[in-house]
């Protein structure tokens, strides 16, 4: 049934169920895709959102409140909250890598069966960026991952290793795809829900790494 | 003392071939983009880049990167632009990606006086590569190098006669740390007001760090770059 | 959410007996003076207080120190009070004295999840005794370790009920570090008012830091400090 | 003639032509004792005032003006100038290791022939404090020093070698006392000054450190 969502619903899924995760208050970051989305979900109105280029509170915009120099980390534009407050660079690391972000929510190219992510490079091509990655997932006191549980052509995202070049060699708290969630108990997945329409047999047969259910 | 500066010449005489660069940014936001332009008439090569990203292709920095003026980029992400890749493939150019993180703060330590520092920023990944790793009450890190540069060109919002800075929204980022970790500074701004007008409490850069002030030419609006 | 805390005991309730607590001001500038005040009335001992100084004799730190709850002083200038050379000499307390710009900059490192980092002052002095010197690009510096801390305690002017801090001139001194360093932070502050009445662009501490604010009972004046 | 001068008088000739050797436009620290004393005496508008405590833009201040949350690194009251700025002690100190302040003027306890000082700490006392002195010498482009050129018993200073502990390894760039002004070339002290009423004889008699005329 899943194999028929076309890709927005699926991301838009993927995005409500993690909000479902976000208790407030608390600090969360939003990567680029998905968890952009997790934004429309929240819930709560004490969840604050971070962005590393120098925000905490951000909101979204109506397109006529739209300001240039007003972007987060996706260089798309954003609103600010009531107590928002605006820091340099070196500042919102401090934030991040010092641990006082609660959550930062992540995509990834490939999860390792321990917890580890890919999510910066890919092994052939030229490496030209990295932004923020590594410092999110060194410091925010939660990272939870979406992504779609396989690449285009089938093949499974969440494997026994890692092929490509890994972001960090902590790892991640709970991974959320259009099929199933999981979390990382003692650098092992444990598959903790199931996706609408999404059944057991399907993640086992499109996931390469070991869970425990 | 003014330091207003009366035109792009005089504003760029301290970029000189060979020199480590350092150009405010993330994208477009918060990028001097008047300097930027200035820099792209001027005869000078084998510069060293600082920045986030090196502009986008043609555009900005991007301009420069064709002119074959960058010997080496320092960055966090230089995937904005295509043409870096091509030039990196062809050995025209070095580059050095950092964290983000990494990035500014290397900044900071330099324009601090530290040498360097040790981060978890990166620990057992490719990035970490040659970099030497140290544990520290049971947590291990990776020593990272401050960067100190010869001119640091970037963008603030509102100036006073003195030099004292304030930015604009998320066009801050990494501007005051670019001030702080290079020889001369010059900052292209919105406006110059009188000294005394800019609150000594929220002011981000005092003017100890400042030492041109240009006003802009060209500013980021929501049509896209103009010129003013 | 709010972080208002409705008395002492509640501001201190963080505050057990082994923990490292930094309390912020420059002398009585920018001490938090009420939280101080509490602190000498509460159960806890063998602290380890990162501060500047340890008060003046019998005031502020200097009653706790002088109640011997003090295990160990981190600072950069305890002549302020002349007990901590006499507990010193009977081997009642640990001492650990920091240039003034490494005690600041090693409480930043703490809070921005460094190790330690490289600094140029003290090398070649008593102060770097047992410290690891290192030459980077020709220059000796010693490493310094970062500071974490279980508590801090410090001064601000505002808080806005989301815990957005400012501070008011010369009292913002090591405060706005210290929010930075420690796993709970409680402010006392003249002044609670509406998320939304700070500038976002003037805030000093994000609100992120913050965990429990409380309006100030004494406050210093011209004519010394005064119960409000 | 020196030798009957009262302390205040000779703290404040020292402090006047200290002035003498500030040029604006330029940024510098005053320590406690003479240095601060160096204010009263600087001719040129355009010279700021740092102090290591955290503000940039220092002037004196009325009676009536006092705020106590508004002092310099003496702790004493100090006013604002019209440009000031307020900064947390890290950002103030970042300012002065970093070589953005121009000129520091310090206390010393001894000076030895090379131009290192000794002004932090006695021996076979508690070393009990240090302030921001070593960050000072370690940071500012140039220091001057300021003292009494002898000890209250009559003994020199300015020494062969220090006997106390050394504040930086960095050498500093002029010394000034009641009786001359010094300064340091290629690791050598120079006398470039004699005081008012001073001679060349007293100077060498109250010296024991080389130095060239």
């Amino acid at each position: 049934m899943t194999g028929t969502m076309n890709k927005t619903d699926m991301q838009h899924l993927i995005a409500e169920r993690v909000a479902q995760e976000l208790k407030g208050p608390c600090a969360v970051n939003l990567g680029i895709g998905i968890p952009t989305l997790v934004a429309e979900y929240m819930k709560e109105d004490n969840i604050y959102l971070h962005t590393e280029n120098g925000l905490l509170g951000v909101t979204d915009v109506e397109e006529e409140d739209i300001d240039p120099n007003l972007v987060n980390a996706g260089k798309l534009p954003v609103g600010e909250a009531v107590g928002a407050s605006f820091f340099n660079s070196s500042d919102s690391f401090a934030m991040i890598r010092g641990g006082h972000v609660d959550v930062a929510i992540l995509g990834a190219l490939q999860v390792d069966e321990t917890g580890l992510i890919a999510n910066w490079a890919v092994p052939g091509k030229n490496i030209m960026g990295v932004g923020g990655a590594m410092d999110l997932l060194v410091g925010a006191k939660k990272v939870f991952v979406t992504m779609s549980h396989t690449s285009k052509d089938g093949s499974p995202k969440l494997l026994k290793e890692c092929t490509y070049p890994i972001t960090s060699t902590r790892q991640v708290d709970m991974i959320f795809t259009e099929l199933a969630v999981f979390e990382v108990v003692d650098s092992q997945l444990k598959l903790v829900d199931l996706m609408p329409g999404a059944t057991i047999e399907e993640v086992r047969e499109k996931t390469e790494a070991a869970f425990t259910e | 003392m003014s330091k207003i500066l009366n035109n792009l010449n005089e504003a760029l005489s301290a970029v000189k071939t060979g020199d480590t660069v350092l150009v405010g940014g993330f994208g477009l936001v918060g990028a001097p983009l008047t300097l930027i332009d200035g820099l792209t008439e001027k005869d000078v090569k084998d510069l060293t880049i600082v920045s986030n990203n090196l502009g986008e292709s043609g555009k900005g920095l991007g301009i420069l990167l064709n002119q074959n003026k960058i010997k080496k980029g320092i960055g966090s992400y230089f995937t904005s632009n295509r043409d870096v890749g091509d030039k990196y493939q062809k050995g025209e150019i070095e580059l050095e990606l950092l964290p983000q993180g990494t990035l500014a703060e290397s900044m900071r330590a330099g324009g601090a006086g530290l040498g360097g520092y040790y981060t978890t920023t990166g620990v057992g990944t490719d990035l970490a590569k040659g970099k030497e790793e140290r544990e520290i009450d049971g947590v291990k890190y990776i020593f990272e190098k401050a960067i100190r540069a010869d001119v640091a060109l970037i963008r603030a919002y509102k100036a006073d006669t003195l030099g004292n800075l304030v930015y604009y929204k998320t066009a801050r980022n990494f501007n005051p740390l670019m001030a702080m970790a290079a020889k001369t500074v010059i900052v292209e701004v919105d406006e110059i007001v009188e000294a005394g007008e800019l609150d000594p409490e929220a002011i981000v850069t005092p003017f100890i760090y400042v030492d041109g002030i240009i006003k802009a030419q060209q500013v980021l609006t929501k049509k896209g770059v103009v010129n003013v």
